[in-house]
């Protein structure tokens, strides 16, 4: 299954991720539009800023296996597809309990302050990929299985590694 | 705001410190620990939920969701009992003919529990706050280990 | 409203010095609030903390003093208890000798109170007097005195926040010391790597990142298979060893026949895990040890803590931020009873007892014509010796040793063969059963006074209330006794005995009232008064003659007892969370009681399983001193094989052997061979 | 004091049997027990105190006081129960004497530790609240059946899994 994977050493820290993603949670799917509306869109994803290596790591649901929150969650208003793995979150259930936020290993669970509910990425349904990896200019954000991200990796190191030996040829 | 007694359970130790301090203060503990398989302990009390159901039943408005947090009047209680059957989380109890739940001990500036946690597992603060300290202990932690790539790609791109 | 008053006070439960404030309301204790500035607990307080008011107010304290009559207690007048005291005492010595004489102080009790005590007992011509540190922490002052030249914790607590590594060995701080886990857990949040080597899986190894689980007893070996890899890769503080220690040579060789492999053998730890733990330690900047009972109730107790103390030398982690030796020691004031010479082989301020220039001076301050150069009887000789009828009266302040001391049914045998015995105390206790006359004490915030905490913090307590009944505080009981025993000992108060305390041991050379109750925390050493206090020890020079730090060769040697086919079981024994040793003061909490009533003993579920034990089924363990029943606890937090209990409630000690380690006389708690049947 | 007598009629029909009467009578003499699976809330049948703290803390409003004087009390009682109360009425006056009255109603067991902890009513009427406030889907409040220990219980239990998936020793 596809998942968002973060390569941190590509990220500069832009926030487009974060922007992407609240926007495509807003109901006119518009920026202009997005920042007037009531509910505020909110973002689902979240760029740590690490100053002492002036770096910036993206963070957002990982979609566990088992997942903690969809566990403590007393009114299953979060649930986990037993197939795609995906966790999604029902506004309408939610009671505001913050026993997800409390069990998330990854503190990326927020709290919408109008509704007075839990949000999380939903991995954007109706969309081949989700906005945050879409609006990512370094491609620190990619949606692929794990395999294939080795196998890129993979591949620049290749890459690297004969461009350096063409460097010694030359 | 969403502000309730919370635990960092990865901290909490089981020592019972905040059931006693509560009993102390309350009379009644409304905080109850116990060790799972004596190995996980887990404190529950009341949650302070943003929807909460335990106003649903109640009859006289005693209990009630206002300025942004559940409110409980005692003397317009009647003592029935119904909030602590909505309750998901068993997190209150009827003492004569009043609820027992956490009410944040308004006497003292922070709850007694909380000031006395030797772990400072408990806390009182909004959930948000929690989240993100945990994407900050992650960082952390990933710090360790892409140091010396993150290091480099910086470098490249000064 | 009345207004509450706020007395601040520090918890007479563990070694730690936790402050809070007393709310005192019309003379009486009214609760307890917390006091954030405390620079050990920052506010926080442990269940044992928030319990103390309860012991102030409990309906069981003794009020008034008693003596033993054929018809049961009957109340006396002061007068005549201490006339009694004295007139008794007195006759035995003159018929005795000194030395038919014990006492046995408290660690319960202020610095002016054991200093007091020790003084009654030397100057009547006896060293028999000891305190309880002989049961847990004998092994320190013997160990670290050695190597380091001083038994006390190196570092303050507070310090471990700055650690990078914080090993953990043979203590269970998250239950006994619950408020250490604060700081460990905050050097964690820094990246600190935290290891922690124990029989049982307890709270503290949660807290690890590492976790050894090894064979009860066999500490020295995981050791010096630590010690062994940190020295053949090459992962010493050559520097600080040539510069600081001595007899590295010799101490190099012993360690080539502990390699992982071998130590992984006997401790049952993976070698792996030992090379891991090793490396984490001698890398970090600044690493530090963290030990307790679990080192040093052994019969090898001495040398398990010159292993811990070799181990920090080796890698220079002494004497720096954040680096250092913690032994984490029990009662409130342990470190303070040892300080004033309440052992029977040190003067106050450790002068040997023996050394003749120690007893000059001591002779000289204290206008004595003659001190015993013979060191006296500790406690498990006592006992020995008045089975043997040598002994015939003793003194206890605030002791219980049929709780406390190995081998309950002898010390029972030995307190009914004694003439004479007075106990002194806050609470009737199991010991006070056997006692002639019971002198009701004050407890901690009914009377004024010095406790030294585990690292070296000197705090005034004041009295915030009034005893209750007839009850007194025990600096005046003593003076009360000297005077009668006509040893003209005269001391308006505290205040007056701490500044003869101050001349007496060096390092309390710069404390006095006016200063702790202005800043009321001082760190010895502190010898003359404008010293700010030493909160880290050995910066420079370590505290022997040469300033040179000693590494000691030790080599494991298995416990007194192992399982047999006869008592296949290995038996520790150690605390819970919710109660303090004998259990006088936390058995009278009803909370606490409400949540651990009763013995039990955690059993792995697959031996429960093997003998058909269920969870809850009352089971009898026998020993062969003795047998006890218990309710049994099926739990993981001990492996196949070993058997946990808690050592406060009276049963555990009947099981305990008397097997003493040579050096520090301190008897082998953690380890004996044990068998079980259901009842 | 007010020496008028009024008699007390508890609505056995909306009764839910949440005791708040029990628990806010100043007189103490609206009594609770539990046996057999069954609450059983015993009214007297008449009161002198002018209180009427438990009509109006019922939250079903199901109870009411009539002055024993008033004279069509059968009407009355008949007209507002919908049957018939056995009262007894003596020769000559116009006055109704009621026994006291108990009502008994089932009592739900929990489903883990099998103790019963509220009544079938009270579990309905929570029930129905809970669903008017948040759409949960059928089966979706699995707590109604646990008593308020085996709930902290249940939680509990979620929140040790989550922790112990991560806590390696």
């Amino acid at each position: 299954m596809k998942e968002v994977l973060i390569r941190p050493e590509l990220c500069m820290g832009c926030r487009s991720c974060e922007i992407a993603c609240a926007v495509e949670h807003s109901e006119s799917k518009n920026l202009f539009a997005a920042i007037m509306e009531k509910p505020t869109p909110q973002k689902r994803i979240y760029v740590e800023y690490v100053p002492e290596y002036n770096a910036a790591i993206p963070m957002t649901c990982r979609h566990c296996e088992d997942a903690p929150c969809t566990t403590v969650c007393p009114t299953k208003a979060l649930k986990q597809d037993e197939i795609t793995r995906v966790v999604t979150h029902s506004t309408d259930l939610c009671i505001g309990c913050w026993a997800c936020s409390m069990v998330c290993n990854y503190g990326v669970i927020g709290r919408q302050k109008e509704a007075r509910v839990a949000v999380k990425c939903n991995l954007c349904p109706g969309r081949e990929i989700p906005a945050c990896v879409e609006a990512c200019p370094t491609n620190a954000l990619v949606f692929l299985e794990v395999k294939k991200l080795s196998g890129v990796k993979r591949t620049e190191a290749a890459l690297k590694l004969a461009r350096g030996m063409q460097g010694k040829a030359l | 705001m969403p502000t309730a007694v919370y635990c960092d359970l990865s901290r909490c130790i089981g020592c019972r410190a905040c059931e006693l301090a509560c009993q102390r203060e309350n009379k009644t503990s409304r905080i109850s620990l116990e060790v799972v398989e004596g190995l996980a302990p887990v404190p529950v009390s009341c949650r302070q939920c943003e929807t909460p159901l335990c106003t649903a039943p109640c009859p006289g408005g005693a209990l009630r969701y206002e300025n942004g947090r559940l409110e409980y009047d005692a003397e317009k209680c009647t003592g029935c009992g119904l909030c602590i059957l909505a309750c998901p989380f068993g997190a209150a109890v009827l003492k004569g003919g009043v609820i027992e739940r956490c009410d944040f001990c308004p006497e003292k500036e922070i709850p007694v529990c909380v000031a006395t946690c030797p772990t400072a597992a408990l806390f009182c603060a909004e959930a948000e706050s929690f989240g993100k300290n945990i994407r900050h202990r992650n960082v952390e932690k990933m710090k360790k280990i892409l140091d010396p790539s993150i290091a480099a790609g910086r470098e490249g791109r000064r | 409203m009345e207004e509450k008053n706020l007395y601040p006070t520090i918890c007479p439960y563990c070694s730690l010095g936790c402050g809070f404030f007393l709310e005192v309301k019309e003379g009486k204790v009214a609760g307890l609030s917390y006091m954030p500035g405390h620079p050990v607990n920052e506010g926080s307080l442990c269940p044992k903390g928030n319990a103390s008011t309860e012991v102030l107010t409990h309906p069981d304290r003794l009020l008034h003093p008693l003596l033993k009559t054929e018809n049961g207690w009957k109340e006396i007048s002061w007068e005549e208890a201490l006339s009694l005291a004295a007139a008794k005492m007195g006759s035995v010595l003159q018929e005795y000798g000194p030395d038919a004489l014990a006492f046995l102080g408290s660690a319960k009790c202020s610095n002016e109170e054991n200093y007091l005590f020790q003084k009654i007992a030397r100057l009547l011509g006896t060293n028999n007097v000891d305190n309880c540190a002989r049961l847990c922490h004998a092994s320190t002052l013997t160990g670290l005195g050695k190597s380091l030249g001083a038994g006390a914790m190196t570092n303050p607590l507070s310090d471990l926040e700055n650690s990078d590594c914080i090993f953990v060995v043979g203590s269970n701080f998250a239950e006994n010391h619950p408020v250490i886990s604060r700081w460990i857990l905050r050097a964690k949040e820094r990246g600190a790597f935290v290891i922690v080597a124990d029989p049982r899986r307890t709270p503290s190894t949660w807290l690890s990142d590492l976790f050894l689980r090894l064979k009860p007893g066999t500490d020295i070996a995981l050791l010096n298979g630590m010690m062994h890899v940190i020295v053949s890769e090459g992962l010493l503080d050559r520097e600080f060893i040539r510069k600081r220690t001595r007899d590295f040579e010799g101490f190099e060789r012993i360690l080539s026949e502990y390699s992982p492999e071998a130590a992984s053998a006997i401790t049952g730890v993976p070698a792996g895990d030992i090379i891991k733990a090793a490396r984490e330690y001698a890398k970090a900047d600044a690493a530090a040890i963290l030990y307790s009972m679990g080192i040093t109730q052994h019969i090898s107790g001495t040398d398990n803590v010159i292993a811990c103390s070799d181990l920090a030398l080796i890698c220079g982690q002494v004497g720096k931020k954040g680096a250092g030796i913690f032994p984490l020691r029990g009662q409130n004031n342990v470190q303070g009873a040892c300080d004033m010479g309440s052992l029977a082989e040190y003067f106050p301020g450790y002068g040997k007892v023996g050394d003749k220039e120690a007893a000059a001076r001591l002779k000289k301050i204290w206008a004595a014509e003659k001190l015993s150069e013979k060191p006296g009887l500790t406690t498990a000789k006592m006992s020995e010796a008045a089975r043997a009828g040598k002994l015939k009266a003793l003194y206890l302040l605030g002791e219980d040793p049929v709780n406390s001391h190995p081998d309950s049914l002898n010390v029972r045998k030995a307190l009914e063969k004694l003439d004479f015995l007075v106990v002194q105390d806050i609470f009737m206790t199991d010991t006070a059963e056997y006692a002639d006359l019971i002198l009701p004490a004050a407890a901690w915030a009914e009377k004024e006074g010095s406790f030294t905490s585990t690292e070296r913090r000197v705090q005034w307590i004041s009295r915030a209330i009034a005893p209750p009944g007839e009850a007194k505080a025990d600096l005046d009981i003593l003076l009360g006794f000297a005077e009668k025993l006509g040893l003209g000992l005269e001391y308006r108060d505290a205040g007056e005995v701490l500044a003869e305390i101050s001349r007496v041991v060096p390092m309390y050379g710069g404390i006095t009232k006016e200063r702790l109750l202005q800043a009321y925390r001082v760190s010895w050493p502190c010898p003359e008064t404008g010293h700010p206090g030493t909160p880290i020890l050995h910066t420079e020079r370590f505290n022997t003659p040469d300033g040179l730090a000693r590494l000691i060769p030790v080599e494991y040697r298995s416990p007194a007892e192992s399982p047999d086919p006869a008592y296949p079981f290995l038996l520790t024994t150690g605390r819970t969370g919710l109660h303090y040793n004998g259990g006088s003061m936390s058995k009278r909490s009803s909370f606490l009681l409400e949540k651990e009533p009763e013995l039990f003993v955690e059993i792995n579920p697959s031996d429960a399983q093997t003998m058909e034990i269920e969870e809850g089924n009352n089971i009898i363990l026998e020993t062969r001193r003795g047998s006890t029943q218990a309710k049994a606890r099926l739990t993981e937090r001990v492996s196949r094989g070993v058997l946990f209990m808690p050592f406060h409630f009276s049963g555990t000690n009947m099981l305990t052997g008397d097997a003493l380690d040579r050096e520090a006389g301190i008897p082998e708690f953690k380890v004996s061979a044990c068998r079980v049947r259901r009842v | 004091m007010n020496e008028r007598i009024r008699l007390i009629i508890a609505d056995e029909k909306k009764c839910i049997g949440c005791r708040a009467c029990t628990s806010v009578c100043p007189e103490g003499i609206i009594h609770f027990s539990e046996e057999g699976g069954m609450r059983n809330i015993q009214f007297p049948g008449s009161c002198t105190l002018n209180c009427e703290l438990c009509a109006l803390n019922c939250p079903e409003n199901a109870i009411m006081f009539l002055l024993r004087e008033e004279s069509n009390i059968e009407e009355n009682i008949e007209g507002k129960l919908g049957g018939k109360l056995e009262g007894e009425k003596k020769a000559g006056e116009n006055r109704v004497l009621l026994p006291d009255r108990i009502i008994s109603l089932k009592l739900m067991p929990c489903r883990k530790c099998g103790a019963t902890f509220a009544t079938l009513k009270e579990i309905e009427k929570v029930r129905k609240a809970i669903s008017e406030k948040v759409p949960l889907p059928s089966g979706g409040d699995f707590w109604m059946e646990l008593c308020p220990g085996c709930r902290r219980g249940t939680f509990r239990e979620k929140e040790a899994k989550t922790l112990l998936m991560t806590r390696k020793f």
